[in-house]
């Protein structure tokens, strides 16, 4: 299959669900310049009433974009860097995640949002923040957090094919490498279906965005001492795959948990708490988060190096598990 | 009388009556959580309401209940919605602060002040973009204009050319607060200028006054000519919600002036004088309305509540997968 | 001790630390009316410029609150309803959070923001909400949810002479009862320091806010069984008093976690993962959660009575948990 | 010459100087992350700093090297910060889009567009509380003027008469889209009326204008007649940041009319012209500020990195009991 790189994958996906159903828009920033990268050429395409460049009025764009998904539309809206959705908060917690129930069910919001986590770049704190665990403690959203080029794309359809509301972050970390994509049309991956990244019999790790990267880079140095982890990647965040991760953990006995979010009630903490209560009679050792602490992102570089998760960090969480 | 003259009367006649009703079972613990009642506003609402074509969309606020009943919504699942039975607009999801009808195209109601505007101005952006003729009315209070949401949807519609008519409600209050104290301008007509789109004044106690501002920005709106604010100056009878006890803030003389100014007797003695009307005809159109609201609180008080195990129902309209516990 | 309410204490601390400090500032909605009860009089005492009714401009009005806070003031914010500080959400996470950081700590921020969860009330989905998970998620923030009168008043004295900005939640249900509160205006009660507010060898209970009347009801009927249960009320989720947590379940091997909040990405889902990597050895069963699940606050009473936490479900998780 | 133009036109040479630099070393790796210069907007912002006295503040955004500079801070430590090292003014933890000097009461830079002007207008509050006669002049872009805290700044401002300048620089675009698709009106000051403060539009092309409107409204602060806003016309040479490759999207014509209005030789050729100034004397005041950026840029290379165990240091003035992994 031929390889291509992660947003031009999620070019590819918006392209061709743009192409699908003239109900998709897309509505951004920068869209004709696509300073952004996953846009090129859509304007030409599709026309200045689908693909929709708009002021940065974060809380109008989100709540105009989710008015137009209640009356027939199907938006893609690129909120560019996920510390913006800030700005925009009330319409994703009130607005976007209520509407639909507090109506009694009376629409659908198919609606799509796309977020960048812009971190490790030198940045600095206000671009760089990992938010989704915020999203996830929000009832009425769907999250993802695609690792792979294909995973990207394939979210990304399901995601405008969904009748819900879901928020797509998307890892910088990841936009260089290229992977193999599917190009046929009707490939979508669905959520909350995790994929087993690796296979391994000793410990399970579970892991996010770029936590995949980092744990598959792991499982080669640790492959070396003997040492074999399943590495996990659940793909959504909500809907979440728990199936099959408590089916590993109750294989393994033992489990990582590798997230670049913030550590204080993130989706590792989540995800730690679930298990311990699901299958606690399986766990051989104490279950490890590798976060980011709890720190904003420092300019420089000298303070930012160490701070996410890498490889180093999950071969150390994984050799403690395993109590050597 | 013209046919729109007695609708406009018949409505407001509803509207009133219903948030009578309201106010009533609001204080016998019928109706649970807190409501707001739009008791002096009904021509302004009513006005506005009347200006759109069934097609249009209207979207109201936390003082809700006549916004969805101007546009012609029925009184029984209206008042079983305040109820919190499943018979109601939002299956008993939604209550007082979120009552909406979308039968009547009023798709949703929001609580939280100015965060309305941008979703109806993407009800009109749908409008534009699938080339459907419809408008956008969304109202507001003078107190949600201090929110950033009410710039960005004023903007945004107004440099997408969208087919929204912004309607604030001004009262001159935010709960205890005078607008003097909230806005820095006497007008929020005024800030119209500031995204290069029309902005009028009109006397909201005046039902047709309103009707004519808001018609003409309907057409403007139909022709594709963008956005309109029209601002109707008005007062509310009520508290700012009911059993809510809150020492005066309000002036005795400024509050009878305005009582005198009742937007109901006011269009009924303009029309009798006028002899448009007579007085019996009048009495028969309030006890009708008057009728049809008690009809509508004996079908919320027999219908049924929701059943508990539904309560994620309507979270997601594909739930597989999300956790239910 | 003389007894006064929740919002009576929270008034006092108010009054008692404008009197102390003239750089003590309060901004609110409907301060001059008391609309929310905890403001009586503090226009009249303290006059218009030290006690300011704000537009309904939440992004606005936290952020001059900030500026105040870096410039002089020491500004005690009343968002009033919890749901409401989403419309600030950025103002929150990019500014409060951050700006200290961002200036290598070239200034201070003691500000405090008090909301109420108003919830179990019929206000439905958008005035319920219980959003602390959300900000705990955010570094930079402190956070208190008093479960007393006096708690409420200490904690607050103790915020608003904090160098840093905390955020009271204080939970609606709890505003009823009365209970004994010091009128020494020195008396603060410290940030990061729990409360156990009842001793006991079978169970370690931790809960939060309403949680802990839930708990304490909860002990009474699990006592009439030989059932004892020891309730520690943590009172600030950031800091956190791990140390009294972890030794009380090192006592017990048991956890169960009270939370009114949401489920996924909780407090209670935080404390149970931190349990699990800090105190595994000593866990004899399964940490349970007993929180709100994953859904918005339905308006019908119907639909919203068994909605959250309360003594049967915490009675219910303690036997799970001792596997009765 | 009087010194109020032989200062502005020093200061401009210093930003416009540590811009051209700072974008040399972006270029060489020097500077890492994202930078956005100001080059071609240094009249506006060093016409309405001079118009503030020491104990004012001021507040810049993501183009945010010369808001500093403008207010008379020391270049060397700046430089650093963009470097991310120690001696910075924000101990490196900042970085270019969140660069502020408090030792000039610059206190805090925003790279959040409108984010930085209800933060400013506390800082004009405090001020209001205190009964310190210190106004709070705030910078940002016609791009960011579609933020909903612009609006609920001005708006509080506004109310509580607190002594703020907005400060507009439009430049015409919000990264690659023009004013035309991002705002409904031609001048952001009309939006002044909306709030009931004064507006005024001036060429940002030319410091002593840009210092004349500024001299008014800070008068006007002081005075405790509330805020005003200035919006300065504007144009940037450079792309929108630093090293990101954009296809064109500027017309030919637009840019090079508004390079020949470079601000630097307008003000230099007005001088001279009006025999106020020799060529001389121009180019000395121009090389003094060039050699004064060299040596911050000397500073900056030499000074040390953080050091890493530090990365929890300045998150809480108080860290007991919060976490640190
Ligand atoms: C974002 C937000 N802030 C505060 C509130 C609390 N609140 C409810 S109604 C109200 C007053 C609104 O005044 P106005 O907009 O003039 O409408 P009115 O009630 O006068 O009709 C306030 C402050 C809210 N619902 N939402
Ligand atoms: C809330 C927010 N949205 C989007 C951005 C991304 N962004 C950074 S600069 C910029 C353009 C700003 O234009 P303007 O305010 O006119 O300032 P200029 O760069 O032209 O000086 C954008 C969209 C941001 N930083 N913050
Ligand atoms: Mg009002
Ligand atoms: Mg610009």
């Amino acid at each position: 299959m031929r390889e291509i790189g992660y947003l031009q994958a999620v070019r590819e996906a918006q392209y061709e669900e743009l192409q699908r159903d003239p109900r998709v828009i897309v509505i951004g920033q920068d869209l004709r310049a696509n300073v952004y990268g996953a846009a090129a050429g859509l304007l030409d395409e599709f026309g200045e009433s689908r693909i929709r460049d708009m002021p940065t009025s974060e809380t109008g764009g989100v709540g105009a974009a989710t008015g137009a998904a209640m009356t027939g539309l199907r938006p893609i809206v690129d909120m560019t860097i996920a510390s913006f959705m800030y700005v925009a908060f009330d319409q994703f917690a009130n607005q976007v995640a209520k509407n639909r129930y507090m109506s009694g069910g009376r629409f659908d919001i198919p609606i799509v949002f796309r977020a960048s986590m812009f971190y490790r770049g030198q940045t600095a704190a206000q671009h760089a923040d990992r938010p989704y665990p915020l999203f996830m403690n929000v009832p009425g959203l769907k999250i993802t957090v695609p690792s792979t080029p294909a995973d990207a794309k394939g979210l990304l359809k399901a995601a405008v094919r969904d009748p819900d509301p879901v928020i797509q972050f998307e890892d910088s970390l990841l936009w260089g490498a290229k992977g193999p994509v599917s190009d046929d049309p009707d490939l979508v991956v669905p959520l909350g279906v995790a994929d087993v990244k690796r296979e391994g019999s000793d410990v399970t790790v579970v892991a996010i965005a770029s936590g995949v990267r980092a744990s598959l880079d792991a499982a080669e140095t640790l492959a070396a001492e003997g040492i074999e982890i399943e590495v996990i990647d659940p793909r959504s965040l909500v809907p979440f795959d728990w199936a099959t991760v408590l089916a590993s953990v109750r294989r393994t006995g033992r489990l990582v948990v590798v997230d670049p979010a913030t550590r204080t009630c993130s989706a590792a903490s989540e995800i730690a708490a679930t298990v311990t209560e699901e299958a606690f009679d399986a766990l051989k050792a104490p279950i490890r988060r590798v976060t980011t602490p709890d720190v904003h992102a420092p300019f420089s570089p000298a303070l930012e190096a160490g701070l996410y998760p890498d490889a180093p960090k999950v071969v150390a969480a994984v050799r403690a598990v395993l109590g050597r | 009388m013209s046919t729109l003259e007695r609708e406009l009367l018949r409505r407001m006649w509803l509207v009133r009556a219903f948030d009578e009703a309201a106010g009533r079972l609001s204080g016998l613990g019928e109706i649970p959580g807190v409501i707001h009642l739009a008791i002096g506003h009904e021509a302004g609402i009513v006005g506005a309401c009347m200006a759109l074509e069934e097609r249009d969309y209207v979207t109201g606020y936390h003082r809700g209940h006549g916004h969805p009943l101007a546009k012609g919504a029925a009184p029984g699942p209206l008042m079983a919605e305040l109820m919190g039975k499943e018979t109601g607009v939002c299956r008993g999801r939604g209550g007082s602060q979120h009552v909406a009808d979308p039968s009547v195209n009023n798709l949703v109601g929001t609580a939280i002040l100015g965060a309305g505007l941008p979703v109806a101005t993407g009800f009109a952006l749908s409008a534009q973009v699938l080339g459907e003729d419809r408008v956008s009315l969304v109202f507001f209070g003078e107190g949600a204009a201090s929110e950033g949401a009410v710039h960005e949807a004023m903007n945004l519609a107004s440099v997408w050319r969208l087919p929204v008519v912004f309607l604030c409600e001004n009262n001159g209050y935010q709960v205890t607060v005078s607008a003097k104290y909230s806005i820095s301008v006497e007008d929020v007509a005024t800030r119209a200028q500031g995204y290069g789109m029309p902005g009028v004044v009109v006397d909201g106690q005046d039902p047709l006054a309103v009707h004519e501002a808001v018609t003409a920005a309907v057409a403007r709106a139909r022709a594709g000519a963008g956005p309109s604010l029209v601002e109707a100056k008005t007062y509310r009878f009520h508290e700012h919600a009911e059993n809510l006890p809150i020492p005066a803030y309000r002036p005795e003389e400024e509050i009878a002036a305005w009582r005198a100014r009742d937007p109901l007797p006011l269009f009924v003695e303009r029309l009798v004088g006028a002899g448009e009307l007579t007085a019996d005809e009048a009495a028969a159109i309030e006890a009708a309305a008057r009728a049809e609201i008690d009809d509508a609180v004996a079908f919320a008080r027999e219908s049924p509540y929701p059943d508990a195990s539904e309560v994620f129902e309507y979270l997601y309209a594909n739930p597989e997968g999300t956790r239910r516990a």
